[in-house]
Formats: C-alpha cells, sequence, structure tokens
C-alpha cells in the first residue's frame, strides 16, 4: 500500500528530524533539521486531504520563520553550546535535570500512547469523514474562515501587529531612535 | 487508510520530542525551536481530527497557531537578540538575575 | 507501461533539460546582450558567434579543482548548491507552458503541457521559491568567510521583504482569476476585449505587475538588487569561497529561478500560451516567445541600471513597494467584490 | 428630610477637617454655625411636620439605606422623629446652634489650625448627637453614643499640650468605655431575647409581657446593664468622676457637651425605652435611688468647689441625678422637661461663666473673682436670671420642671427620695448664689490690671437669648394646679407609651392641694436657700471661714470630693496598672503574644529562605515544574 508506506515514511522523517533537532548542539544544524520536520509533516497534511495546510506550512514555517531563526543563528553567530559549562552552583541546574526533563518526556509518551489505547474508537481510518476534497478547497476554508472566524482573523492582525511593534522596540538598540 | 490514531501517535511523539528539547538543549535559540516542534505535533493533531469528522475547522485553528507561532518567534527572537547584546550568551541558565 | 504515462514522463524530461539548457542560454544571451549594450561583440571565438561559449564555460568549470576553506562547514558546504538549484527545478513543477494537447493526434485524449498540475499551484510556486533563500543563506554561512555570511544575512533579508511584496502581487491575480490553479488563470486570459485587445491581466494589473517584476528582480538578488553578491562590496558574497561545480550551480539556479520567475509572469498577466495568429497547438511557442522578452528585459535591466544602496533597497521594499502592493490589492479586491457582486 | 439633619454639621465637619486649615477664622466659624442653623431650621420643619399629624401618630421615618442584611436579621440605618426626639434636636440643634456663634467669639485667640480643628470637633459632636437621637434602633443610636463619646475626648483634650487636659479627655474617654461595655451587653441581651433592635418593635414586644418581678428577669438586667450605661454618659453614681475634670475643655465645651447636650443622652435613652424601663420596676427603682443620691452627693460638693466651672460641673450632676429620680419614679415627661429647662440655664450659667473667665483672661477662681457686676453687667444679670432658675425661684422655667419632679416623687410615695431631693433643691440655690455672689458682689479681688471688657456682642447676644430661654422656657409646662394645660406632657406622652396605645393621657388632675403645697415648699426652699447664701456670703464673710474651720473633717471631705477618685485609683486604677504591667505586658504580651507573632514571622521567614531555594530564576527549572505538574495531572486522570 504506497499510502501507507509514504504514511510511515513521512512520520519517521518527521520524528527522526525532531529528535535530530534537540539532539544537536549546534542551532544551525537544529533549524535545518527542523525544516525537514516541517517538510514531511507538510506531506501529512496533503495526505490529510489539506493541500493549503501543507502550502502554508511550507510558506509560513518553512519560508518565512524559520528564516527567520536562521537569520538571527547568523547574525549573532550563535556559538555552539558548550557541553562542559555546567553550572555547578545550584541543585536545579544539575545535568541530572536535563536527563530527568528526557526521562519525564518519555513519561509523557507513554501517558499520550496509554490514553490513546483507552480512548477507543480510532482504528477507523481518518478519511472515514466527509469527502476530501470539499474540506480540502481553499473556497471552503476561507468562507469559513471569513465568517465563523471572522473576529479571530481579525484580533490576530491586531496580535501580528503588536507582536511586529514588540520585536522592533525589543531588539533596537538603546540609544537608537 | 491510515487510522487516526497513527496521526495521533505521531503528534504525541512529536509533543515529548519537543517538551525534551526543552529541557535538555542550553541554548534558546533551540529552545524556541522546540517550542515550533510542541506547536506543530498539536497542528498536526488538530488536522488530524478536522478530517476525521470532516470538517475545516482543524485547519482554520492550524492557521491561527502558525499566525501566534509567527507572532512568537518575532517576539522572542527579538529577546534573544537583546539578551545575547547583553551576556554574550544564549544560554538560558546565564539569565537567572530574576528571582528571589 | 501506457503511453500516456510514457508521454507524461517524456514532459517532465523535456522540462528538465529545458530547463538547463536554459541557463546555459541566458549565460550566452547575458554576455551577448551586455556586449551589444556596451558597444562591443561579446563572445565570438568559440562557435559561430560564439555560440558555444556555454559549453566551454561549463568544461572550465568541471575541470577546476574542488576547494572547501579551511574551518568550512563541510557538510552545509555541499549541500547549500544543491539546495539552491534543488528549489530552482523544484519551482517550475506546477508551472504550465502549453494549452493541452493530442501531440498531433498520437494521444486518444488530450495531455496538459506542463509538469503537473494542481489546484493550489500558485502557493507551490510561492513556497518553493521562498525556499531558495537556504542554498545562498547556508552557503553563506557554511563558508566561513565574512564575506560569504554578508552576502548570505544580505540575501535573507532582502528575500524574506521582498517576497511579501512578490505574494501581495500575485494575490491580486489570484482575486481577479478566482483560482490558485495557473492552468485555470492562464485559460481566464484567454479572448480579447473588443475584439483586439488581449484578456491579459497585465492590463488590468499594470502596478500589480510592475511590483512583481520589481520583486522578482530582488528575489533572484539580480541587479539592481544584486547585493547578496555586489563584487565591490564582498568580493562575490555568499559564493565567493565556492569553485568547480559547486561554484556552477549558484548561476545555475540563479538562471533557472529568471526562468521560472519569468515563466510565472507570463501565466499570470501575459496570458501564457494564448495568443493570435497561432492555432493553441502551437500555443508553446507563444509562451517561449513571451519569457524571452521578459528574460531580455531582466537583462536590459542589469545592465543598464546601477545598484542601490542596501539600505535603500530595504526603504524601498518596507516603505514603497509593499504598501503599493497592499494598496493594489485593496483596490482589486474592492472592484471584484463591486462587480462580482 | 431627617437625614439632613445631622448631614448638615456632619458636611461642616467635613470641610473644616480637610480644609479648614486654609480658610480664614471668619469663614470656618461662620461655616461651622451656619451648618447648625441649617440643621436647626430643619428640625423645625421636621416637628412642625410632626406636629401636623395626629396625636397617636406623631413619628417620621426615614430610611437611609439598609445597614445590616444578614440571614433573617435586617438593620436599616433609619432616622425616626417622634415627640421626645423631637424635643431633643430642637435643643440639641437649637443651643448646638447658639454654642457655635458663642463660640466663633470665644474662641477667637487661637490659632487658625486650631480654631478649625475645635469647630470640626463641634461639628462633628452635633452630627453624632443629632444621629443619637434621630436614631430608630439601638445600633444607629450606639453610633452616635459611641460618637459623641469620641467627640467628647477629643474637645476635653481640645488643648492636649496641657497635660491635665489630655488627662482628663482619656479619662472622661475611660470611664464612658466602661458604661459603653455594660451598654453594649444589654443591648446585646434584648437582642438575643427579642431578635430586635428596634425602638418601636421593642416597646411593642415588652408591653405585651407583665411586669418583671425580682432583678433577674431579661428586662431587668438589660434595663440595669443600659442604666449602667447612661450612669457613664450621663455623669452618675458611680461613673461621674469623668464630668468635673471635663471641664480642663474649652468653656463652650463644656457647656454644650457637659451641660446641655451629651450628658443628657443617658437621660433620653430611658426615655427612648420608657415601656422597657416600666416593665423592670426593680431597675426603675435603681434608677430613682441613683439619681436622688447623686444629687444630693454632687450638691454637697458643689458647696465648697472653688473653681467657677466645677461648681457648675457638679451642679450639672446634680441636676442630671434629678432627671434619673424623676426617670426612677416614672416621671418620664417631667425628666425630659427638667432636661429641656436644664439645657437653657446650664448652657447660660456656663456660656456666663465663660464670659468671666474670657473677661479675666482664664482666671477660674471664685476665691479671686468678686464686684464683677459693675464691669460685666450683661454678664451678671443674664448670669442672675440663670441662678434664679436653677435654684427654682418661682415662675423661671427651673421652678416648673424641678416642682414637678418634686410632685412627682413624693406622689409615687417615696417620701425620703422627695426628702432628698428638696435638701438638693436647698443647696442648689445655696451653692448657686454663693457662686454669684462671690463672682460678682463684694469687693473686687481681682488683680488683673486693665480694663475688664464685657462680653463681645456674638458672646452677649447668646447669653440673652439664653436668659430669655431661661425665663421662659417652663411656660410651655404649667402645671395644671396653677390652671395651665402642660402641654410639654401631653405632647411627649405618645412617647413613653407603646407603639399604639395612645388613647387620651389627661393626667388626672386630683388634689391640686397637695401639688400647690408642695410648690409653696419649694419656693421657699429656693428663696431660703438664697438668702442662706447671701447671709453667710454676702453679709458674713468670716462665718463662712468660720463654719469650714469648724467642720474641718466635713469640709476637707466635700473638698475633695469624698475622696472618690483616689478611693477609685486605689481600687481600681492601682490593680489594673500593675496587673496590666506586671502580668499583662511582661508575662502575657511579651511571651506570649510577641512570641507568637515573632514565632509567625520567623517561621515565615526561614520557610521562604527555604522556598526561595525553588525559585532558580532559570526558565528551564520553572518549565520542568510545570511540566511535571502536567504529568502528574494526566497520570491522574489516567489512573483513574
Amino acid at each position: 500500500m504506497p499510502e501507507t508506506l509514504v504514511f510511515y515514511l513521512l512520520s519517521g522523517i518527521a520524528i527522526v528530524a525532531s529528535a535530530l533537532v534537540i539532539g544537536q548542539r549546534n542551532p544551525m544544524y537544529s533549524v535545518l533539521l527542523i525544516i525537514a520536520s516541517f517538510g514531511a509533516l507538510a506531506g501529512l497534511y496533503i495526505q490529510l486531504d489539506a493541500p493549503f495546510v501543507a502550502v502554508a506550512q511550507i510558506i509560513i514555517y518553512a519560508g518565512a520563520i524559520m528564516v527567520l531563526f536562521l537569520f538571527v543563528v547568523m547574525l549573532l553567530n550563535a556559538p555552539q553550546e558548550d557541553a562542559a559549562d555546567w553550572d555547578r552552583t545550584h541543585p536545579l541546574r544539575r545535568p541530572a535535570i536535563a536527563r530527568f526533563g528526557s526521562l519525564l518526556a518519555l513519561l509523557l509518551v507513554v501517558q499520550l500512547a496509554w490514553a490513546l489505547i483507552r480512548a477507543g474508537g480510532l482504528d477507523a481510518p481518518v478519511a472515514a469523514g466527509a469527502g476530501g476534497a470539499e474540506i480540502g478547497s481553499v473556497r471552503a476554508l476561507g468562507r469559513v474562515l471569513f465568517t465563523e472566524y471572522v473576529f479571530a482573523f481579525e484580533a490576530t492582525s491586531v496580535l501580528i501587529l503588536v507582536a511586529m511593534v514588540g520585536a522592533v522596540v525589543l531588539a533596537r538598540r538603546e540609544g537608537e531612535s | 487508510m491510515i487510522p487516526l490514531g497513527h496521526y495521533l501517535f505521531v503528534s504525541a511523539v512529536l509533543f515529548a520530542i519537543g517538551t525534551a528539547g526543552v529541557f535538555m538543549r542550553r541554548n534558546l535559540i533551540t529552545i524556541l525551536l522546540s517550542i515550533e516542534i510542541m506547536l506543530n505535533a498539536v497542528n498536526l493533531t488538530f488536522v488530524a481530527f478536522g478530517r476525521q469528522l470532516g470538517t475545516v475547522d482543524g485547519q482554520i485553528i492550524v492557521f491561527f497557531v502558525m499566525t501566534v507561532a509567527a507572532a512568537e518567534a518575532a517576539v522572542g527572537l527579538a529577546i534573544v537578540i537583546a539578551l545575547f547584546r547583553h551576556r554574550e550568551s544564549l544560554n538560558p541558565d546565564a539569565f537567572t538575575s530574576l528571582k528571589w | 507501461m501506457d503511453l500516456r504515462l510514457l508521454v507524461q514522463l517524456g514532459i517532465i524530461g523535456f522540462t528538465f533539460f529545458m530547463l538547463i539548457n536554459a541557463s546555459a542560454l541566458l549565460v550566452y544571451a547575458e554576455r551577448k546582450v551586455m556586449g551589444f549594450m556596451q558597444q562591443r561583440y561579446g563572445p565570438y571565438r568559440v562557435g559561430p558567434h560564439g555560440l558555444l561559449q556555454p559549453l566551454a564555460d561549463i568544461l572550465k568549470l568541471l575541470m577546476k579543482e574542488e576547494l572547501t576553506p579551511k574551518g568550512a562547514d563541510r557538510w552545509l558546504f555541499t549541500l547549500a548548491p544543491i539546495l539552491a538549484v534543488t528549489a530552482a527545478f523544484a519551482a517550475f513543477a506546477t508551472v504550465p507552458f502549453g494549452a493541452e494537447t493530442t501531440l498531433f493526434g498520437l494521444l486518444d485524449e488530450p495531455v496538459k503541457l506542463g509538469v503537473s498540475d494542481i489546484n493550489v499551484g500558485v502557493l507551490v510556486v510561492f513556497a518553493i521559491t521562498s525556499m531558495g533563500v537556504y542554498g545562498i543563506v547556508l552557503a553563506g554561512w557554511s563558508s566561513n568567510s565574512k564575506y560569504s555570511l554578508l552576502g548570505g544575512l544580505r540575501s535573507a533579508a532582502q528575500m524574506i521583504s521582498y517576497e511579501l511584496s512578490y505574494a501581495t502581487a500575485l494575490s491580486a491575480v489570484i482575486l481577479l482569476a478566482g483560482s490558485l490553479s495557473l492552468r485555470e488563470t492562464v485559460d481566464a486570459q484567454a479572448g480579447y476585449w473588443f475584439g483586439f485587445i488581449p484578456r491579459w491581466y497585465v492590463f488590468l494589473q499594470p502596478v500589480g505587475f510592475i511590483i512583481y517584476m520589481i520583486a522578482a528582480v530582488a528575489e533572484t538578488n539580480r541587479a539592481p538588487f544584486d547585493f547578496p553578491e555586489a563584487e565591490q562590496e564582498l568580493v562575490a558574497g555568499y559564493n565567493t569561497e565556492y569553485s568547480s561545480v559547486r561554484f556552477a550551480l549558484f548561476p545555475q539556479a540563479e538562471y533557472i529561478n529568471m526562468t521560472t520567475a519569468a515563466a510565472v509572469a507570463t501565466d499570470l498577466y501575459l496570458g501564457g500560451w494564448h495568443g493570435p495568429f497561432l492555432p493553441p497547438e502551437y500555443g508553446w511557442i507563444w509562451f517561449l516567445l513571451k519569457v524571452g522578452a521578459i528574460l531580455f528585459a531582466y537583462i536590459w535591466v542589469r545592465w543598464t541600471v546601477p545598484r542601490y544602496r542596501y539600505d535603500q533597497l530595504m526603504q524601498f521594499g518596507w516603505k514603497w513597494l509593499f504598501p503599493a502592493s497592499v494598496i493594489n490589492l485593496i483596490v482589486t479586491a474592492a472592484l471584484v467584490l463591486y462587480l462580482n457582486a | 428630610m431627617l437625614a439632613l439633619i445631622p448631614l448638615f454639621p456632619l458636611l461642616g465637619f467635613l470641610v473644616n477637617a480637610s480644609f479648614g486649615r486654609r480658610l480664614s477664622k471668619n469663614l470656618s466659624g461662620s461655616l461651622a454655625s451656619a451648618v447648625m442653623v441649617a440643621s436647626f431650621v430643619v428640625s423645625v420643619m421636621a416637628v412642625v411636620d410632626l406636629a401636623g399629624l395626629p396625636a397617636g401618630e406623631r413619628a417620621i421615618e426615614q430610611t437611609v439605606y439598609t445597614w445590616i442584611a444578614s440571614g433573617d436579621f435586617v438593620l436599616d440605618l433609619t432616622f425616626r422623629v417622634d415627640p421626645l426626639a423631637a424635643v431633643m434636636i430642637l435643643i440639641v440643634s437649637g443651643i448646638g446652634a447658639l454654642i457655635h456663634i458663642y463660640s466663633t467669639a470665644y474662641m477667637h485667640e487661637e490659632s487658625d489650625r486650631e480654631y478649625a480643628r475645635y469647630f470640626s470637633y463641634l461639628n462633628l459632636f452635633a452630627a453624632f448627637m443629632l444621629v443619637l437621637v434621630l436614631g430608630a434602633n439601638f445600633l444607629v443610636l450606639f453610633v452616635g453614643w459611641e460618637g459623641v463619646g469620641l467627640c467628647s475626648y477629643l474637645l476635653i483634650g481640645f488643648w492636649f499640650r496641657k497635660k491635665s487636659a489630655s488627662d482628663a479627655g482619656k479619662k472622661a474617654f475611660v470611664v464612658n468605655r466602661i458604661g459603653d461595655y455594660a451598654f453594649v451587653l444589654g443591648v446585646l441581651l434584648l437582642f438575643v431575647r427579642f431578635g430586635s433592635l428596634d425602638f418601636q418593635r421593642l416597646a411593642g414586644l415588652v408591653s405585651a409581657m407583665p411586669a418583671e418581678e425580682g432583678v433577674f428577669g431579661v428586662i431587668s438586667i438589660a434595663t440595669l446593664l443600659l442604666f449602667i450605661g447612661a450612669t457613664g454618659k450621663s455623669a452618675q453614681i458611680p461613673l461621674y468622676v469623668w464630668l468635673p475634670d471635663a471641664m480642663e475643655g474649652p468653656t463652650p465645651v463644656s457647656a454644650l457637651i457637659h451641660a446641655a447636650t451629651m450628658v443628657t443622652a443617658g437621660v433620653y435613652m430611658i426615655g427612648r425605652n420608657a415601656v422597657l424601663f416600666s416593665h423592670a420596676p426593680e431597675t426603675m427603682m435603681v434608677v430613682a435611688v441613683i439619681g436622688a443620691l447623686t444629687a444630693l452627693m454632687a450638691a454637697t460638693i458643689g458647696l465648697v468647689q472653688n473653681d467657677i466651672k466645677r461648681v457648675l460641673a457638679y451642679s450639672t450632676v446634680s441636676q442630671l441625678g434629678l432627671m434619673f429620680l424623676a426617670m426612677g419614679v416614672g416621671a418620664f415627661g417631667a425628666g425630659i422637661f427638667h432636661l429641656y429647662t436644664h439645657a437653657f440655664f446650664k448652657a447660660l450659667l456656663f456660656l456666663g461663666s465663660g464670659a468671666v473667665i474670657h473677661a479675666l483672661h482664664g482666671e477660674q477662681d471664685i476665691r479671686h473673682m468678686g464686684g464683677l457686676k459693675r464691669y460685666l453687667p450683661t454678664t451678671y444679670w443674664t448670669f442672675l436670671i440663670g441662678s434664679l432658675a436653677i435654684a427654682g425661684v418661682p415662675f423661671l422655667s427651673g421652678f416648673f420642671s424641678k416642682d414637678e419632679i418634686l410632685y412627682e416623687t413624693f406622689h409615687e410615695g417615696h417620701t425620703l427620695l422627695w426628702l432628698m431631693a428638696a435638701v438638693t433643691s436647698l443647696l442648689t440655690a445655696t451653692y448657686m448664689f454663693r457662686l454669684v455672689f462671690l463672682t460678682f458682689h463684694g469687693e473686687r479681688r481681682h488683680d488683673g490690671a486693665g480694663h475688664l471688657h464685657d462680653a463681645p456682642p456674638a458672646m452677649a447676644i447668646v447669653l440673652v437669648i439664653l436668659a430669655v430661654g431661661s425665663a421662659l422656657a417652663g411656660y410651655v409646662g404649667i402645671p395644671h394646679a396653677l390652671g395651665g394645660h402642660h402641654q410639654l406632657a401631653a405632647w411627649l406622652a405618645p412617647s413613653f407609651q407603646p407603639p399604639g396605645s395612645a388613647e387620651g393621657i389627661e393626667a388626672a388632675a386630683e388634689a391640686p392641694a397637695v401639688e400647690l403645697t408642695l410648690m409653696a415648699v419649694s419656693s421657699a426652699i429656693a428663696i431660703g436657700g438664697i438668702l442662706l447664701a447671701s447671709f453667710i456670703w454676702l453679709r458674713r464673710r468670716e462665718l463662712a471661714d468660720a463654719l469650714s474651720r469648724r467642720f474641718a473633717a466635713i469640709y476637707t471631705l466635700l473638698l475633695n470630693k469624698y475622696f472618690v477618685d483616689e478611693i477609685y485609683d486605689a481600687a481600681v486604677v492601682h490593680p489594673i496598672q500593675h496587673g496590666s504591667e506586671r502580668a499583662l505586658w511582661r508575662g502575657f504580651d511579651v511571651a506570649v503574644v510577641d512570641g507568637a507573632v515573632n514565632g509567625a514571622g520567623t517561621i515565615v521567614a526561614e520557610g521562604s529562605g527555604l522556598l526561595r531555594r525553588l525559585q532558580t530564576g532559570s526558565v528551564r527549572a520553572y518549565a520542568g515544574s510545570m511540566f511535571i505538574g502536567v504529568i502528574v495531572i494526566l497520570g491522574y486522570y489516567l489512573w483513574r
């Protein structure tokens, strides 16, 4: 079944790439790997009959946000994380907490999987619902976005404006007019 | 066809990776990236459920999440730049003066 | 394997081949046009009228030594040109270049001239174009050279800034066509107003077309917006440290990107393969002509207009081009709403 | 409309207290007086309205807002005017206004700030007193009750830089607190028993019950407790000790608070709860006895005091005793009548003494006065009218009211009490004229050089008005025996009846002969007392000294006020002081209270010191704790 194969391939890429993102000391690699992960996710969105989301994922995440990250990494000429520079003055800052954190993350996976198993009814194929063409069309999306969610949409525009102003103010050097 | 549960499981794993990243990395930029991973994991859940239920609402919410993520990245990176100017470091443990 | 699939694969291969050729051809054309503009001949020795000059260039580059600077990030240093050229090729994937055809009766059902046809084609082009920046940025960073790094940074900022105007200008056309599919957009431009003016969107969107062209020049990092590789300032910008094949891939990507931008402009604004005198079967000839004209304009601009200053570029992009494109979009939207209602 | 009556002085207080230091004397003084006049005008309007109602339904109520609403218990901030309250608001606002006007001249030597402070206190006092008399339930009354106590403290200690003044203020406050404590207990007892604090409802509930036998009934105990509160406020045995000391305050304050209004609060309170007290005969007996004893004792002390204001203070205590006697024998109308006339002449006397002190630049000892008649004619004549009135000389106001008390006491069969009251009357006439003769007659013993000026116009006008009042105020209550109708008694009567039982209360005018006889006797007593005084202190000055030498022990006893202050000091104050210092301060406060407080502080500080180690400032540590929380909560819901 090619479809299943593609699914496993894409989710494999997403998971592995994500895992490598947090396994990297070099932020540059992390950014590139996360782009790969997002690309794989975009593929999954296409599989879920959401091509517009997939394209938006590429444009916004890969094309804009990650370029911004990359830009900052380059601008700061960000150093690699130093491995041995553990601050040992505080018990909560020992390396143990990092290991503890990953243990917790593992626990979270177990819990979520458990919750999924308990929930049941998840074996139904995801595309069993209404026709994919309908919900995939940009027209339908736009109609809902600008009617039902119009207030949220407008609020989002304000959010973006605020974020923009905030970013400019924060990143400006003191004394610059 | 792929069951819904598979998507949700992938999403759960991605989310956990994101949380683990927040703890394991000592680089503000990577931590922000980990948060992006978590957001994307949630996005996947939304799209999968939306497909399952045959509505577009899931996708709409994803758009909003993306917008928020963009805003967050902009402000977060601005803060990172400001912090780096002060301390020449991106280690979150270097910025612990806000306590007591 | 049925014939249809074979034909489809043939089209893909043909497109790929044409794009590679296009870059070679563009190198030649650029030098030739430059020569004429500077009142000289340009390449003349290799082949008749120097036609084989690009081939010679390629051979020369292939035979050069592959250098990797000390302290460079080996992986990314190699990955960067590959990414750049891959994105360039991929961007062309959803660009159609001809009407449906049965290849002179060879096929029972007509086949569409184009690599693929999906309903959000414009967005895909846009998405993949926006990925192109990674090649340049990574090249700049991985070279471990200050000129490269500055070139990469400039490129990132410049491309993000002009992407906005680019996308906003495209949105106006999408509104007019009512579709995100490039093929449907082209078909919406068939026919004439008053019997003699072609129904091209360039006549409805003159401002949008100009904005698109300016933004496209910036996106492809060409003069007068060629800051990422400004020789006088940054030696050669992001590709300073490159040599041989890896170096060759960057101009390759740039010329393919130019071609793509020209093709998209043709599809969106100039009616694609629709034109008078020729039957629809031969519409691709119109298409090639239009693309060629736009590419000529590219080269023409490059050798005519001097380079800006970097802050002027950013000011122009954010304070003039982007507001203009937004106003254009709003006016278009209002008119579409008014006329459709 | 009723709310306006206390609201005017309250506004005056707020303005004077807030901006007083920036106002000129004229402005703050006239403002304070103006609000009182306004209050008086509103009071008159209210009383006119009230008089327009039929006799049985005379009550106007205004609920300002619901103060307490707790379950079934609802308590409104309600003002109510009935005949009794009508008399009181007229006295308080009317006399109060006069004293304000008087004060503008009297206090004129104070600085701007002090002047404004004085008037703000005075306004506040008037506001609280009006709240007290207008309150329709015990709690509102208590607000006024406490408020006037506070103002009394502030005004007695007005010259707080003088130690004796601030001490006197504290004494007044503390002694009042003792009474207030009992008062609160009484109120709570009533509330527990009857579930209501409204005067009318209480009266209605109690009137349905038979009169209580013995002193251990709820009503008896409650009324006794209320009476103890009244002894504090109205200066009766055993809590009268603060009033003479209260003379440390400015003289107009003494006139307003310690003669005309505040000290009458206890009398008013008993009158207000006449039905309640009527149902506790034992309490009534106690009230009467205490009243008579206080009257007699204060009169004897007044006989030998040398401070002009102290004499008047003891006179006040004595007259209040007479009022309580009237209340105790059930002659509520007579008690209030005397309260009303007393307000005029005692205010007059205090203000007259104030004029004397003012003229002599603060001299208060009557031994250093004398012969002032010539220099202060207005003061002398008005003071004389006041003295005649208080002595009970026929056809002046004091005659009618005092005579009514004596008659009622005799009529109710309390012959012994009547005798005590009669002796008190005699003594009253004597010591008042001792005062008059020593101050105004004889040779001048004041060595202060310079011109002695009579009262300035603002003071003189007030004195004249009050003198007229002292002379004529009694004519609203001409007894039936003299062919009058006693309008005041008829007017007040409904206030002392349970609500809704207001039949014709035309007093049985039996045996006018007895009343006429008693009247003659008391007139004789008054004139005899005056003659005695003139004999001793005007004709034979040496006789006074001879008498004091002859009865040196008694004289010393009286001069030192029966050593009551000293006894209290030894019996109460000293043990409390020592106990407080040893056991409570060093033992309990330092060890237990401070220990607990400091201990709590130490625990918190140490605990915080431990907990703040969690506050690393590291974002990741915070995120970690949040994450742990998520895991735990999620786990809990999964496990469940």
